[in-house]
């Protein structure tokens, strides 16, 4: 490449996400050649602060939609920030099996993301305060910066179990029998908005429409969200 | 305005600086010794080693520290089979994690001031009858002042600052690997950021004191 | 009891190749050239240079071999290197005290070596900021204040003006001789050599070229002419009274006659006979050796005298000394 | 097994450091001179505030670089307002941050050097003829060249596994500021192990490689 | 033409204070005990301990004074400081060419320098790795090369053994003289200082005690009893001749009697007269203070010798000289 002067696009995605977007985006390019995407993965605290001073991102998915809204606040994204679709909270316990109770009162470590920013964490704490007595799993839990670092801990087997996402499951191939899918827990949405500056972007005004798209849709319900539609 | 929780991390932090700069001047000093004399053809790389965990991003290295320190890894697993627990999610594995990431700005500055002072004070020390430790307590330490001071202030204010590393190995537990760091960049993330304005502000008032109190008694040249 | 040293030690243009037994009492100085490998030597008596090649036996004991190293703490050296090498963050008294606190005994007493060597002063004083002599004279008390067996002093004195030196100089003889201590010591000065030691060592490219006692060593060459002096013991007939038992004759201060010579200021005249008679390095002068009850001592005099005099070996002469140079520092 | 990416942020990640290296030697030289023989008072809050840097946790150094340099912050509206471009996601940023995150790392070390140096050696250079600029380059560099040397690598390594502040000013643009560190973290975070693990690796080999030589080139005392 | 230097800086038990004059031709010797202030002179003049109460002018020209500081590489000093301050990180020649390669002109050859300090074979070692008298002389030989309009040395040959110490005091002469170079130098050898310098300064804590030309200080205490030595200038009616124009005559090496005295070994005999008579540190001794055609010098004679005589001032003597003690070394 480089024969035709791309347009390039720079977007801004949540880190979780970086799985169907890198498969969609794949897509996207091959349809749309002219164009180059470019991709950073941030956490949604940093997207804001970026977005704030100045970054050049053209358009932006979060994991935290009230973190967009007060973006718009302030008149740096176009829109009202779009609903694309819906991540799950999943537990994952991959050497015990259970019912979650049990496996929580059985685990030395429970892992989630850091309930004061990271979604993933704010919707285990919710679940776990639902379900459970505080004493049962409140000296039990580690905190990561967010669900991946959730999902290391579980990785390597520093935590038994750990509350992560079910799009990290589908990555991770993980056998249906080494994960709960906790019924009674939020899903988690992940919000879509063109920035401010996106609009003499012709590009990035393309990729939100297909990000939007069926063909995404389906894309990203095959790596675990779901649907809007 | 500052929480209870605030409390906590800060005399957390405060304890893990202390003791991760206690311990590495302890291992540095005989390992930059070494390093300073020997004639081994093995010492452009051990200290080549001895940089490494630099060279890795702080998430990246707290991986793998993880991985070892966990119940699988090697580490963890030994201390296990011994009747212990594993270090994951303990002080004792922030402790650790601080150690190897701080290391090279322990052994580094020492080295050098070794180099500089060379053996010939030592020797001499040692003639006017010194035991080797007395010779090292008595002459070297305060001769390589200056080494101490740098490697003892490098390593103070990078385990304070840093958090990639402990945020991984120590899961942030209030208490007991909460510290200040993490709780500062939580706030950031949470976009509290009136939160995180107030402890930085605070977190570098503390250390341009102390540092400036212990830069500023050094005499010049 | 001696001190036997064993080295090879590979130097930059030749190796310092020794193999010298010393006599543990006395002073035993040390000579040669800039750059012979004297400092080299003592380092490697002191244990500052090990190499696999070396072997140290002090007294019976082992210092050093291919097997064993003892510490240097317990060889109990009195060291003074080349360059002062005070330890620059303490004060001279801390300095002083750094040795003196960790001997067993006190045969030299603080307060004796502190006057001797002129520090009342300077105690407080942070060493860094000594000049170079007075740096000197901290080392050296140091070394002594550490209690040594053996003192090992690399040109101890050669930042000290002259009438400073004659003190160390003489300093050091009562420390032999009152305490018994042994000393090695280089020096450039060869009067203070010819006048305190006992044993010589010339070294010469790493190598050993002379050794022996000093009344012999000063007989022969290269120190005869580049001293021109001899020792002699003291009472000798002809000679005034005087307190030393051991006084040097600089063969400069001796001149010859046939007959005594009355109405003149040099009051020694000892009839001697001309045992030899020595080239030196100035033509037109003679290196005449003489002997007188047993001892021997040189006079310079110029070969114009020699022939004018028609003197030869065997004769028998009168030797003028001056009484003033037998006592006079220069 | 690598890809373009890859390539791209390696080749970016050395550029970094080797600028970032190059231009803390420049700055720190100076200061590190004064700091050493300055008889000002100011001396040890000078010194105190070159360490602050480290104090922060990076992300949130990051964040007030980005105040700072954004198009809303006194550097970045400066630069605007004289027609230039702000300086967040930039090259250029992202090297400004690497250099005052470094910044400690090279002035201390240096800073010993020069004080064990002292200043008798450079005086002696010029009383020979020497200007000062020559005295410090054939004289000083050469005698402080521990110094430099620990120096130079700290800020090296230290710059290639740092990101958190790049990240944060950087914000990971390929080509731009998507850094080596950036990509592994990257990768671990959408768990992909084994990406993360051939990287570091490659990141490891290569810097104990180089550092190896520069180290083991100096003579032992 | 002069070098004046005025100051006052603080020292740890008194102050440097002084107020000097010097000629710029010729050599001056600056002496004193240890800690006397000699090496702080030394360094003020130099520039390398600078102080506002510090006024330095050579030959016209400030090199500092409190409004300015002339940069010491405008000064053309050849500095040779107590510690050779060698560049350690350099070879032997490459610290040689640090000065050569920034001088100007070269009226001192690079090959003459190299040979009369010895140094040809030591050019490509590693200074550090030399010994203390190599170092010694290397310091000499990079401070000569830089071609300097003022030497200023700070003990230089301390390290060095006699033989060469002679040769250096030589050869420091004749480039006092060939070259017109001006030389201030400290040194401890109060009888190099006597041969070949033109000038005193005499230093007592940081003061100036005594300064003045070279003859007229040998005269006076307290070197006339330090040195007991005088100069002469040649030919003097008595003496043999000799090459050289200057003579150091020893107080030591001069006898007296009333009468020429035949069939003696000495052979410079000189009617002189009794000009005074010193007392010296040594009850028993004395210093007679000769004068013979208008120039002077001393006899160190007995107590009793002079009785004996019946010396007295005014009176005629004849002062015996050996003619050996007129040009050897000790
Ligand atoms: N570290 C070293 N490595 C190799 N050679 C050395 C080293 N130090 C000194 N030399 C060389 O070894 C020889 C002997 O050095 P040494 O210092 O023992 O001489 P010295 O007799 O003490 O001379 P001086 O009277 O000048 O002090 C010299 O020629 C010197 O160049
Ligand atoms: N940096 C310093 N600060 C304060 N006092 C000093 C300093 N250096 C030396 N002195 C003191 O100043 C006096 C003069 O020192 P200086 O070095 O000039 O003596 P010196 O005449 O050269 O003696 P020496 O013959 O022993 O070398 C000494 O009494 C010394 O203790
Ligand atoms: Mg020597
Ligand atoms: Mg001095």
């Amino acid at each position: 490449y480089g024969a035709t002067a791309q347009e390039k696009v720079h977007i801004a995605v949540a880190s979780s996400l970086r799985a169907p977007v890198d498969a969609i985006i794949a897509e996207f390019e091959q349809q749309f050649p002219n164009y180059d995407v470019t991709v950073a993965y941030v956490a949604s605290g940093k997207l804001v602060a970026q977005v704030v001073h100045g970054a050049p991102y053209a358009l932006l998915i979060s994991a935290e939609p009230h973190y967009l809204e007060a973006l718009y606040q302030r008149q740096l994204i176009q829109a009202k920030p779009v609903l694309l679709g819906f991540g799950e909270l999943v537990l994952w316990h991959p050497r015990q099996h259970g019912d979650v109770a049990a496996l929580i009162a059985a685990a030395d470590h429970v892992a989630l993301a850091q309930p004061s920013h990271a979604p993933y964490g704010q919707a285990a704490m919710g679940y776990l305060r639902e379900q459970l007595a505080a004493e049962h799993y409140a000296s039990k839990l580690v905190y990561g910066e967010n669900v991946a670092q959730a999902a290391h801990r579980v990785h390597v087997g520093a935590a038994e179990i750990g509350f992560v996402a079910l799009s990290q499951i589908i990555e991770m191939q993980v056998p249906q029998s080494d994960y709960t899918r906790l019924a009674s827990a939020p899903l988690l949405p992940q919000a879509i908005a063109l920035t401010a500056h996106a609009g003499q972007h012709r590009g990035a005004q393309l990729l939100y429409d297909f990000m939007l798209a069926d063909g995404s849709q389906q894309t990203l319900v095959a790596y675990g969200y779901a649907a809007t539609k | 305005m500052l929480q209870p929780s605030d409390y906590q991390a800060i005399s957390l932090t405060l304890q893990l600086a202390a003791v991760t700069t206690a311990i590495l001047l302890v291992l540095a000093t005989p390992l930059a010794w070494w390093l300073a004399f020997t004639g081994s053809r093995w010492r452009g790389w051990v200290q080549a080693i001895v940089a490494m965990p630099l060279v890795l991003p702080p998430t990246v290295l707290g991986f793998y520290l993880l991985l070892a320190l966990g119940p699988n890894g090697f580490i963890g697993a030994t201390l296990e089979s011994l009747g212990g627990r594993h270090l994951a999610f303990s002080f004792t594995g922030i402790v650790i994690g601080s150690v190897i990431y701080s290391l090279p700005f322990a052994v580094q500055p020492l080295t050098e001031a070794f180099r500089a002072m060379g053996k010939r004070p030592l020797l001499v020390a040692e003639s006017l009858g010194a035991t080797r430790w007395q010779a090292l307590r008595t002459i070297a330490l305060p001769l390589c002042r200056g080494g101490f001071v740098v490697a003892a202030t490098l390593v103070f204010a990078h385990t304070l600052g840093e958090f990639g590393v402990i945020l991984m190995i120590g899961g942030s537990i209030p208490g007991e690997t909460q510290v200040l760091s993490v709780l500062i960049y939580d706030h950031t993330e949470a976009l509290n950021y009136s939160a995180a304005h107030a402890l930085s502000l605070g977190l570098i008032a503390v250390a341009v004191v102390v540092l400036a109190v212990v830069y500023g008694r050094r005499q010049p040249q | 009891m001696t001190l036997t040293v064993q080295a090879t030690v590979p130097l930059q243009h030749f190796d310092l190749a020794v193999d010298l037994t010393l006599p543990t009492t006395g002073i035993t100085a040390l000579v040669g050239a800039s750059g012979s490998g004297k400092t080299t030597l003592l380092e490697v008596i002191a244990g500052l240079r090990t190499h696999t090649s070396v072997n140290v036996q002090f007294a019976g004991k082992c210092w050093q071999s291919k097997q064993k190293s003892l510490p240097l703490a317990e060889r109990r050296i009195g060291l003074v290197l080349q360059e002062p090498s005070l330890f620059p963050h303490l004060t001279v008294a801390e300095n002083l005290r750094y040795g003196w606190q960790r001997a067993q005994q006190h045969f030299l007493h603080w307060n004796d070596v502190v006057q001797q060597c002129g520090l009342s002063d300077l105690l407080e004083q942070k060493s860094r900021q000594l000049s170079g002599g007075q740096q000197q004279r901290v080392a050296f008390a140091r070394a002594l204040l550490a209690q040594p067996q053996l003192l090992l002093l690399d040109e101890p004195f050669s930042a000290l003006d002259e009438g400073t030196r004659q003190h160390f100089v003489g300093y050091l003889r009562q420390l032999s001789e009152q305490h018994r201590l042994p000393v090695l010591w280089v020096s450039h000065q060869l009067t203070d050599i010819a006048e305190v030691s006992d044993n010589v060592v010339l070294l010469q490219q790493g190598q050993v070229l002379n050794s022996g006692p000093v009344l012999a060593q000063l007989r022969q060459e290269p120190l005869r002419s580049m001293v021109a002096m001899a020792v002699v013991h003291t009472p000798l007939p002809g000679l005034a009274e005087v307190a030393e038992q051991r006084l040097r004759i600089y063969a400069r201060d001796v001149s010859l006659s046939l007959q005594p010579v009355p109405h003149s200021s040099v009051r020694n005249q000892l009839w001697s006979t001309i045992h030899a008679r020595h080239e030196t390095s100035c033509t037109g002068e003679l290196l005449v050796e003489l002997e007188c009850h047993g001892q021997y001592f040189f006079a310079l005099i110029s070969t114009a005298a020699w022939q004018q005099l028609e003197l030869g070996i065997g004769q028998k002469v009168v030797a003028h000394i001056k009484a003033a140079a037998l006592h006079h520092p220069l």
